[in-house]
């Protein structure tokens, strides 16, 4: 190392970072992927930011209440707030953020996020004017109004999606809004600069206009895209990124995991096994779905295919998600007691057999082809299935790029399908409303069961604002999902990095902004 | 000249638009939609795909693709959102235009030398060295080769850059080595039997019956001969380059065109996909041409009509 | 007499190929004086062409010169020369003429540029001189507005004119030998009495000495003042121009002057020689053309002839010449040359 | 030495063949050409390199078409053959071609190459009656069974060129047209090929378009002769009134231009050249019978004027 | 007496030695072998080829598929990522590697307590490399001589069609092949293996059906030169049909250059494979093709480079044979060395 430059894992007025894939957008509304959120997320502020108990606490908001019934929210702004150009940022801007995003014309990818607020599904659907919805500001007070009670909303007052944007600039820059890093204002602890749309290398300057830059210390953080993980491992051991993450493959992971530099942080993701229980007649039968998750040894594949980079799942909410009120995991808390059981598998798989009497059990399983770590997980499942039912099970894989995969999802064009699936909040309810009916927009698999649909009714809405009556209701759905073999639980995420020892001050979620360098600084 | 110019260029012109179609219909039967987020709901799809024109027949979309085509748009950026696909081109272009000038240049020049020494050398040892060499060059596909480069020169002996672009020329050069090696193989084993041949000429007897000397009937007759017919091989060096790219640049993370083809396939931005189609398949006919042109100036065998 | 200025002594070259070694020149000895056309004939692959390229050490590589043979130009042993010797002679003192001038020019070189290149090798002239060198020679050649084509590519000329600008590249240094390696043979008739012309009047000019090679017996009755006759890598019969035509010995002589017809040649006449001539692959033992010849004696098939020495100027190598031989009556075409002979030569002499 | 009584083989009337009609570099090979062919003769064409006598030949046996004029043979026109008739046309008039190697198929062994002729000719399969036709058809051009089952590159050219030959007399042709047959040939073989068209046209009665470059051999084989000059017949008539008495300046410059194997008369000899520039004055002429059966293409004043000469010669 | 006896007068004293051919008879296929047995590169590369053909038939035999798919699922990391074993004491054969996070080189397989031998090692799941690759070879040879197959089919006869009739058939064909060409390979490829989905199958069409340009090509450019060589009109002035003359004098005429093409497709075909791999368009997983193995363990580069190095190895050793080999066809069958 050394050869090309010096060490600048010392210099105290900078930070650096990589990301592995270039930035799509700066356009608060249209910011889909990770690495746009995150650059938006430290560079815009929202009414509450996350801080590192994972709670959501006041940003550019002074304060916050919330209605008993947990209908409305009311929150106030800071005095003084200013954008980066100096202008003045006001409630309107809040407003015109939400507004803009339900806006149809705006062509959101994320506007469903604000389902729930009043009016929001009517104007996405064109059937109301915008200035419908249930978000409004008077003075420095800006009010929403729900249709029903949302325990996660505090977190969307946090999310990169509904920072304030300044409707006059939006509109000075029309179709270049958010294409470049000169064409967007900001309200968070830096700006953004040298950013060219495409390009590879940008930066982050204290934004001396934020309301708490004096307690920003650092004066720029570097950043750069480089999409060849061994390539930023390299340039972590270099000095030259203060971050590196070690879970790309399960061979990084291995020969990175004693390294003292290691920090793992939860991801509020969860992979798991879908079951067609509407068109297929092996995976319609009870005992067949029971026989396939006995026969899945999650720790072995944890071990095998993600060489430790994943845990096992215990539940189908991701481990690290958020505590319950007692101060325990959520997951550890609802697990409803997974296990491997071979003899058994095979004992229920026979009379499942019997039952369907169609033969020998033909199945396909698809995943898409975005990491090495897919391929070897139905490897893995294929081989061990193979292995357990013998000749009486033939599993064919199907790998397809990502879009595919999603299209057959939503279609029901599958047999098993694996699923990843990010939460968007750090509630329960980000799980286990993917599956609320039937005919739920991600329950891809079409099952019913009658107890587990109760079970995430009743924390919706009776106990929406009770929490531990919560979550012992999402026990009782996680029960439900394992009796009846639903969905096959594969492993929980977690993100495992190195991290530069002498960087405090960094704040990491497992959802939302992943990485707050608000108060980050190095020592 | 100007006649022959115009007409390749309405052909090419033509040619092009017999691409666009092609590849816009085709873009049509690939499965799944251009969006990338899997918690859009269909509503929210419907929605979307108003607002992109994505709703209306295929065919009003296909005039409309081509009448914005003639004003010089390539349209919006699915997965980039609001970059227009000319400016995402228009930056990457220059990057991976550079790569793949570099490499063709450092890989001609390589070949243009291995090729004549070889063939001057003909049946000898050195002769047998480099026809190995080169067809090694051949047979190693060039993202391999970036890879074995990449392992030995960024990892093991720690030398050169192992990622990125534009911050120094030693960034440049293991993508324009592992690029290089195809064109030098190729033109290496192209000059060889070219100038083998060449000096199997009669004119070359009758040259060398002058008494000029060895040296300059090399020089002055044996090169431009053998040289001349290199420039055919410029063309479809240019598609094996473009082809190469893209996974070169993705190996090396250099943020050219190639590397957002790659990118732009699995999520359907075909936006992109088509742009990038349509650039490469007029850079390649460009190419062509151009070779062609300047065949016809160094040749004063051939004319162009 | 004159001595000659190139003397050729037991010339043998052989070519390791594939198939084995072909022996292409199998012990050739002739010899040119100043200012004289000596024409070479014979048929295809007899050998021709190899011996002229080995004059300008310009054969293919894998061709190898018996260490015993000569080649004597005025003092030094042209056999034995290292490739970086030869230029002081190709050009200069021996040039050549190649048979087919559409491929013999380099495509990419204007004319004058290649005209003019040998001068400034061997005549020192600056790049000025030799232009108006070149241009000089290209009106002597026959070129036609010279001045208006020095600049031109070979493809946009003629055949005929291509082969007056190869000509005009070998006379450019002045050499004492021109060596024409069949100059006509891909030309038509009309252009080849032109090229003829040009080459013998630039002879005469120059006073150089030509070796000729044909195998067009017309071409030689017109062109030479000696004549050698090659066979299968061998010379079979050498002379004057004369002897060779009105008193050849050599039966390969006589078949190829009487397959060839007259304009009084009568239907039916027409001698043809048997057979296909030997594959060099396997040399036979024997006289290599004793089994087409139908004057063959026995000895024929067993042993080489010698050189019989006819007359001073005259050999050949056949053992019709032996004392012990039978006479034998040649065919009618040459008995009459020979009364030909017999009345307008030998009363003279 | 013409018979007046004898049958017209082929008739060639007003043929012009234009190449790439239409495009740059747009060629008129052959320009109002019209002559007859005898049953039982040997017609000699003969002219310089590009002249188009390789065009007329291979219009004749139909593989270029004309643009006008008409070709009959056997008194049947042949551009408006039937497939049928086509069938029995190409058997009855082949071809020799100039270069014996490439005229014969090198993948194929002679047995091969003669069978295919058999097989147009619908001789019968039969494997042994078959051995013999083919050994008959080598020895008649002097080849032996040994020769059977070798490959075209074994032989030298004189031999492959009467494999050539075999292979036209294969389906028993009336007309031969021979382009060229002896030119790539070496001088000491050329005899061999000519002396074994002569037999073979006393053998079967053949009929010949000879081609050739060499006038020497042309006035040896052929009864009359044309004579071919920028796709135009400038004179045509029998060997002796072209060779002795030729009247066109073109036929002339040809004749002085041929060197003959004599150094008394080659020494002396003198070429008279040919200004082909009064070719293209824009004058029409047409070829004139000057005495029976010697045409000359004429204006009618140089018709005149070429009369004379001849009259002086009588 | 035996002098004049010598000198009798005999003549030509064999009639028959006087058309006699001395050279041993060679068949055009005989000739080319003699020429090519020349190329000692070509040669060695034609065995190399013969025996992995007869390695890749020979397997399926002991080897199917789905054995080389096999691996333990209950076993942890025991035989995960074994270094190549050959039981020998050879460098970098004998089992010894570094264990990921630590520095020292250790014998993996007796600290994993593993009994048997990898000779090519495990890859990371833990299945036999050695089976892997085996596998994969077959799968990737057969992916290309099928591709070459519809290749050499199809391009034959479109460049035969185009070049017999010529005219504005001709240049109707040729147009179509100029734009086919001038869309670069991979982005036609893609589309249509994007559009067929993976698999083989569709493979083998995408490769085809953007090879069989310069086949078409080649045999256009043969068949334009072969149609005005005079056997072809001595065929014709016989009475011979189009195909007929087609199929006995072009085609064999043309093997040459029909030959050398095919020689230089299958490599770029295998090639091809591998790249589609690299782009997840490859055969269908867990099947193994040299291409997906190679995809599949680039990340591995830097913690088990032979999983990456053998495969590549592999499909790189077996490409330069075929163009070795390639070349010396070429040479054997030089028209220019043929025929004379
Ligand atoms: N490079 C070579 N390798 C092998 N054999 C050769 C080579 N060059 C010439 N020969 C052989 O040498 C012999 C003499 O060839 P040469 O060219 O001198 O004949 P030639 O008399 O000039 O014939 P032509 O009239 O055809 O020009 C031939 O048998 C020929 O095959
Ligand atoms: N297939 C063809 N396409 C275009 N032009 C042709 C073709 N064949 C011949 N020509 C041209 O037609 C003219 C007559 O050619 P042809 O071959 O008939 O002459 P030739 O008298 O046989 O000449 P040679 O003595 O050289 O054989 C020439 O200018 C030639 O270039
Ligand atoms: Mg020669
Ligand atoms: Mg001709």
């Amino acid at each position: 190392a050394g050869w090309w430059g010096s060490n600048p894992s010392s210099d105290k007025n900078t930070l650096n970072y990589a990301m592995p894939t270039d930035i799509q957008t700066l356009d608060i509304s249209k910011a889909t992927d990770q690495y746009s959120n995150l650059v938006l997320g430290n560079t815009e502020s929202n009414l509450l930011r996350v801080n590192a108990k994972g709670e959501p606490a006041p940003d550019l908001a002074k304060s916050y209440q919330v209605s008993d019934d947990g209908l409305t929210y009311t929150v106030e702004l800071r005095s003084g707030l200013k954008w980066s150009d100096g202008s003045k940022l006001t409630a309107q801007d809040v407003v015109y953020s939400w507004q803009r995003m339900v806006n149809p014309k705006t062509a959101s990818q994320y506007a469903s996020l604000a389902s729930g607020v009043l009016n929001a599904d009517d104007i996405m659907a064109g059937k109301k004017d915008v200035s419908e919805l249930g978000v409004s500001a008077s003075g420095n007070t800006i009010t929403f109004k729900l249709d029903h009670a949302m325990p996660q909303f505090k977190y969307l007052l946090a999310f990169a999606n509904f920072a304030p944007q300044k409707q006059a600039y939006v509109s000075k820059e029309g179709d270049k809004y958010g294409t470049t890093s000169e064409k967007q204002i900001y309200s968070g602890a830096y700006k953004f600069e040298g950013w060219n749309g495409t390009n590879g290398k940008f930066k982050m300057v204290k934004n001396d206009n934020y309301w708490d830059a004096k307690n920003v210390k650092t004066k720029t953080v570097n950043w750069q895209v480089v999409k060849n993980a061994d390539t930023a491992l390299k340039l972590y051991k270099q000095g030259k990124i203060d971050r590196v993450s070690i879970s790309n493959s399960p061979e990084m992971y291995s020969a990175n995991k004693n390294n003292k530099d290691v920090k793992s942080t939860a991801v509020a993701a969860a992979t798991y096994l879908e079951y067609n229980q509407a068109n297929n007649a092996f995976l319609k039968n009870e005992k067949i779905r029971q026989a396939l998750n006995l026969a899945t040894n999650r720790t072995e594949l944890a071990s095998q295919a993600t060489g430790g980079s994943r845990d096992a799942a215990q539940s189908l909410v991701s481990k690290g998600l958020t505590k319950t009120t007692t101060g325990e995991d959520l997951s550890a808390y609802v697990k409803p007691g997974y296990t491997y059981d071979k003899k058994k598998a095979q004992e229920l798989f026979k009379q499942g057999l019997a039952e369907v009497n169609q033969g020998k059990m033909k199945v396909t399983i698809e995943t898409d082809a975005d990491a090495v770590i897919s391929k070897n997980t139905v490897d893995y499942i294929k081989q061990a299935w193979e292995s357990t039912f013998g000749s009486d099970i033939e599993v064919t894989e199907k790998i397809v790029p990502f879009k595919q995969r999603l299209k057959d999802s939503q279609a029901g064009d599958f047999d098993i399908v694996v699923t990843n699936w990010n939460g968007d909040y750090q509630d329960g309810s980000t799980f286990y409303d993917l599956f609320a009916s039937k005919d739920a927009g991600y329950n891809q698999g079409r099952f019913t069961n009658d107890a587990y649909f109760a079970a995430v009714k009743k924390a919706e809405t009776t106990d929406a604002t009770n929490a531990s009556a919560r979550q012992d209701d999402f026990k009782d759905a996680e029960k439900a999902l394992m009796e009846e073999a639903n969905i096959n639980p594969l492993y929980s995420w977690k993100a495992s990095s190195l991290v530069r020892s002498n960087v405090k001050g960094v704040v990491e979620s497992p959802v939302g902004l992943t990485l707050d360098l608000t108060y980050a600084h190095r020592k | 000249m100007a006649r022959y110019i115009l007409k390749r260029l309405l052909i090419l012109v033509l040619t092009l638009w017999i691409v666009v179609t092609a590849t816009f219909f085709l873009m049509q039967i690939l499965p799944g939609t251009p969006y990338n987020n899997p918690k859009l709901t269909a509503s929210a799809i419907e929605q979307l795909n108003a607002t992109y024109g994505l709703d209306k027949p295929v065919i009003v979309q296909y005039f409309d693709y081509i009448v914005n085509l003639l004003h010089g748009d390539m349209g919006t950026s699915f997965q980039y959102q609001n970059q227009s696909v000319s400016m995402l081109i228009g930056q990457r272009l220059p990057i991976s235009a550079q790569l793949g000038v570099q490499a063709l240049i450092v890989g001609v020049l390589i070949g243009l030398w291995f090729g004549a020494v070889s063939a001057r050398h003909q049946n000898e040892k050195l002769d047998g060295f480099l026809g190995v060499i080169s067809t090694l060059g051949i047979s190693t596909p060039s993202f391999i080769l970036a890879i074995v480069l990449l392992f030995i020169f960024g990892y093991q002996l720690d030398w050169l850059p192992v990622s990125g672009w534009g911050d120094s020329f030693s960034q440049t050069i293991l993508p324009t080595l592992a690029l290089a090696v195809g064109p030098a193989a190729i033109t290496t084993r192209f000059v060889r039997s070219e100038m083998i041949e060449v000096l199997h000429s009669d004119y070359i007897q009758l040259a060398r019956a002058k008494g000029i000397g060895e040296g300059q009937v090399i020089k002055r007759h044996a090169y431009r001969n053998s040289m001349i017919p290199i420039l055919t091989l410029i063309g479809p060096m240019t598609a094996n380059l473009l082809t190469g790219s893209t996974l070169v640049e993705n190996i090396f993370s250099v943020p050219g065109i190639g590397q957002q083809f790659v990118s732009s396939i699995p999520t359907k931005d075909y936006p992109v996909i088509m742009g990038t189609t349509i650039i490469y398949a007029l850079m390649l006919m460009v190419m062509i041409l151009i070779t062609d042109i300047l065949t016809a100036i160094v040749d004063p065998r051939v004319r162009l009509d | 007499m004159q001595a000659p200025i190139l003397q050729v002594k037991n010339l043998s070259v052989s070519f390791q190929t594939y198939a084995g070694v072909v022996q292409a020149i199998r012990g050739v000895d002739f010899d040119l004086k100043k200012g004289e056309t000596l024409a070479i004939v014979g048929e295809s692959g007899s050998g021709k062409s190899v011996t002229t390229k080995t004059l300008l050490g310009l054969n293919a590589p894998n061709a190898s010169v018996k260490k015993e043979s000569q080649i004597l130009l005025g003092q030094d042993n042209l056999a034995s020369y290292m490739e970086k010797d030869w230029d002081q002679v190709r050009g200069a003192k021996i040039a050549m003429v190649f048979q087919d001038p559409m491929t013999s020019l380099d495509p990419t070189m204007t004319i004058g540029k290649q005209i003019a290149e040998p001068m400034e090798k061997h005549l020192g002239m600056s790049s000025k001189e030799s232009e108006k060198a070149a241009l000089t020679l290209m009106k002597d050649v026959g070129i036609p507005d010279a001045e208006k084509h020095i600049n031109d590519y070979p493809h946009q000329w003629s055949g005929g004119m291509r082969q007056r600008a190869v000509i005009a590249i070998a006379l450019a240094a002045e050499p004492d030998i021109l060596i024409a390696d069949e100059p006509t043979t891909a030309l038509d008739v009309t252009i080849q009495a032109q090229i003829i012309n040009v080459i013998k009047a630039q002879q005469k000019k120059r006073d150089m000495s030509v070796i000729f090679i044909t195998h067009d017996l017309g071409v030689v009755a017109n062109v030479a003042d000696r004549v050698a006759v090659m066979y299968a890598g061998k010379i079979v019969e050498k002379g004057t121009v004369n002897e060779i035509f009105y008193n050849p010995k050599h039966p390969y002589t006589w078949g190829l002057l009487s397959s060839m017809p007259t304009t009084s040649t009568a239907l039916g006449s027409l001698h043809a020689i048997p057979g296909t001539p030997p594959d060099l692959l396997y040399p036979p033992k024997g006289d290599a053309f004793a089994n087409r010849n139908d004057y063959a004696l026995d000895i024929d098939h067993e042993k080489q002839p010698p050189f019989f020495k006819v007359s001073d100027t005259h050999e050949a190598a056949t053992w019709l010449l032996d004392e012990r031989a039978p006479k034998v009556e040649p065919p009618m075409e040459i008995q009459k040359r020979q009364a030909y002979w017999r009345e307008n030569f030998v009363k003279e002499g | 030495m013409q018979n007046p009584a004898a049958k017209k083989q082929v008739a060639i009337k007003n043929v012009t063949l234009t190449f790439n009609k239409g495009k740059k570099n747009e060629n008129k090979a052959l320009d109002n050409v019209s002559f007859d062919i005898y049953e039982g003769e040997t017609f000699g064409l003969v002219g310089e390199s590009g002249s188009g006598k390789t065009t007329l030949g291979r219009s004749v046996l139909k593989l270029y078409e004309p643009d006008s004029g008409s070709i009959t043979f056997d008194g049947q026109e042949i551009t408006r053959m039937k497939r049928k008739e086509l069938g029995d046309f190409r058997r009855k008039a082949q071809m020799i071609f100039q270069d014996p190697q490439a005229s014969l198929n090198g993948r194929l062994t002679v047995s091969n190459i003669l069978g295919e002729g058999l097989d147009e000719a619908g001789y019968p399969k039969d494997k042994e009656k078959r051995r013999k036709k083919i050994l008959e058809l080598l020895e008649m051009v002097g080849l032996n069974e040994d020769h059977a089952s070798r490959y075209p590159h074994e032989f030298s050219g004189g031999q492959k060129q009467r494999i050539g030959i075999a292979r036209a007399l294969a389906v028993k042709p009336k007309f031969v047209i021979a382009d060229e047959p002896i030119s790539a040939l070496d001088v000491s073989v050329q005899a061999q090929v000519v002396n074994l068209l002569a037999q073979l046209q006393k053998d079967h009665g053949l009929t010949y378009l000879f081609i050739a470059h060499d006038l020497a051999m042309v006035k040896y084989l052929s009864d009359r002769i044309g004579v071919l000059h920028w796709g135009k017949l400038v004179e045509i008539g029998t060997a002796d009134q072209v060779y002795h008495h030729a009247l066109h300046p073109y036929t002339k410059s040809l004749l002085s231009a041929v060197p003959e194997p004599d150094p008394v008369k080659e020494k002396a000899h003198h070429v008279t050249s040919y200004d082909p520039s009064f070719e293209k004055d824009g004058q029409d002429r047409q070829m004139v019978e000057v005495e029976s059966g010697h045409f000359v293409l004429a204006t009618p004043s140089e018709a005149e004027k070429y009369k004379e000469k001849q009259n002086e010669w009588q | 007496m035996e002098a004049s006896q010598e000198f009798t007068l005999v003549g030509i004293k064999n009639e028959a030695a006087t058309e006699k051919i001395n050279k041993p008879t060679l068949t055009f296929w005989q000739s080319v072998w003699h020429r090519l047995k020349k190329n000692k590169l070509a040669v060695v590369s034609l065995y190399f080829l013969v025996a992995i053909a007869i390695f890749a038939l020979g397997s399926t035999a002991v080897l199917s598929q789905s054995d080389a798919n096999q691996f333990n699922t209950n076993t942890g990391a025991k035989y995960k990522s074994l270094p190549p074993k050959s039981g020998l004491p050879i460098p970098f054969w004998d089992g010894t590697g570094t264990v990921l996070g630590s520095a020292d080189k250790v014998d993996v397989y007796e600290q994993n307590d593993v009994k048997q031998n990898f000779l090519l090692g495990t890859d990371n799941l833990g299945r036999s490399l050695g089976k892997r690759v085996t596998v994969g070879l077959r799968i990737s040879l057969f992916v290309a001589l099928a591709a070459t197959a519809i290749d050499l089919i199809f391009g034959v006869s479109y460049g035969l069609i185009s070049g017999w009739f010529g005219g504005w058939v001709d240049t109707i064909m040729q147009r179509i092949i100029e734009v086919i060409s001038a869309i670069p390979t991979l982005v036609v490829v893609t589309l249509l293996a994007m559009l067929f989905g993976s698999g083989i199958g569709s493979i083998i069409l995408a490769i085809a059906l953007t090879n069989w340009v310069s086949m078409a090509r080649q045999v256009r450019n043969q068949t334009l030169t072969l149609k005005e060589r005079d056997f072809v009109l001595a065929a014709k002035t016989l009475g011979g049909s189009g195909p007929k003359i087609a199929v006995k004098h072009l085609v064999p005429n043309m093997a040459g250059t029909i030959i050398v093409q095919v020689m230089m497709t299958i490599p770029a075909a295998i090639m091809f494979e591998a790249v589609l791999s690299a782009i997840n368009l490859g055969v269908k997983a867990p099947t193994a093709s040299l291409g997906t193995l190679i995809a599949d363990s680039q990340s591995m580069l830097q913690y088990y480079p032979y999983q990456i190095l053998i495969p590549a190895t592999i499909l790189v050793l077996v490409s330069l044979a075929f163009i070795l080999l390639g070349d010396g066809l070429r040479d054997a069958f030089d028209p220019k060395m043929l025929d004379e």
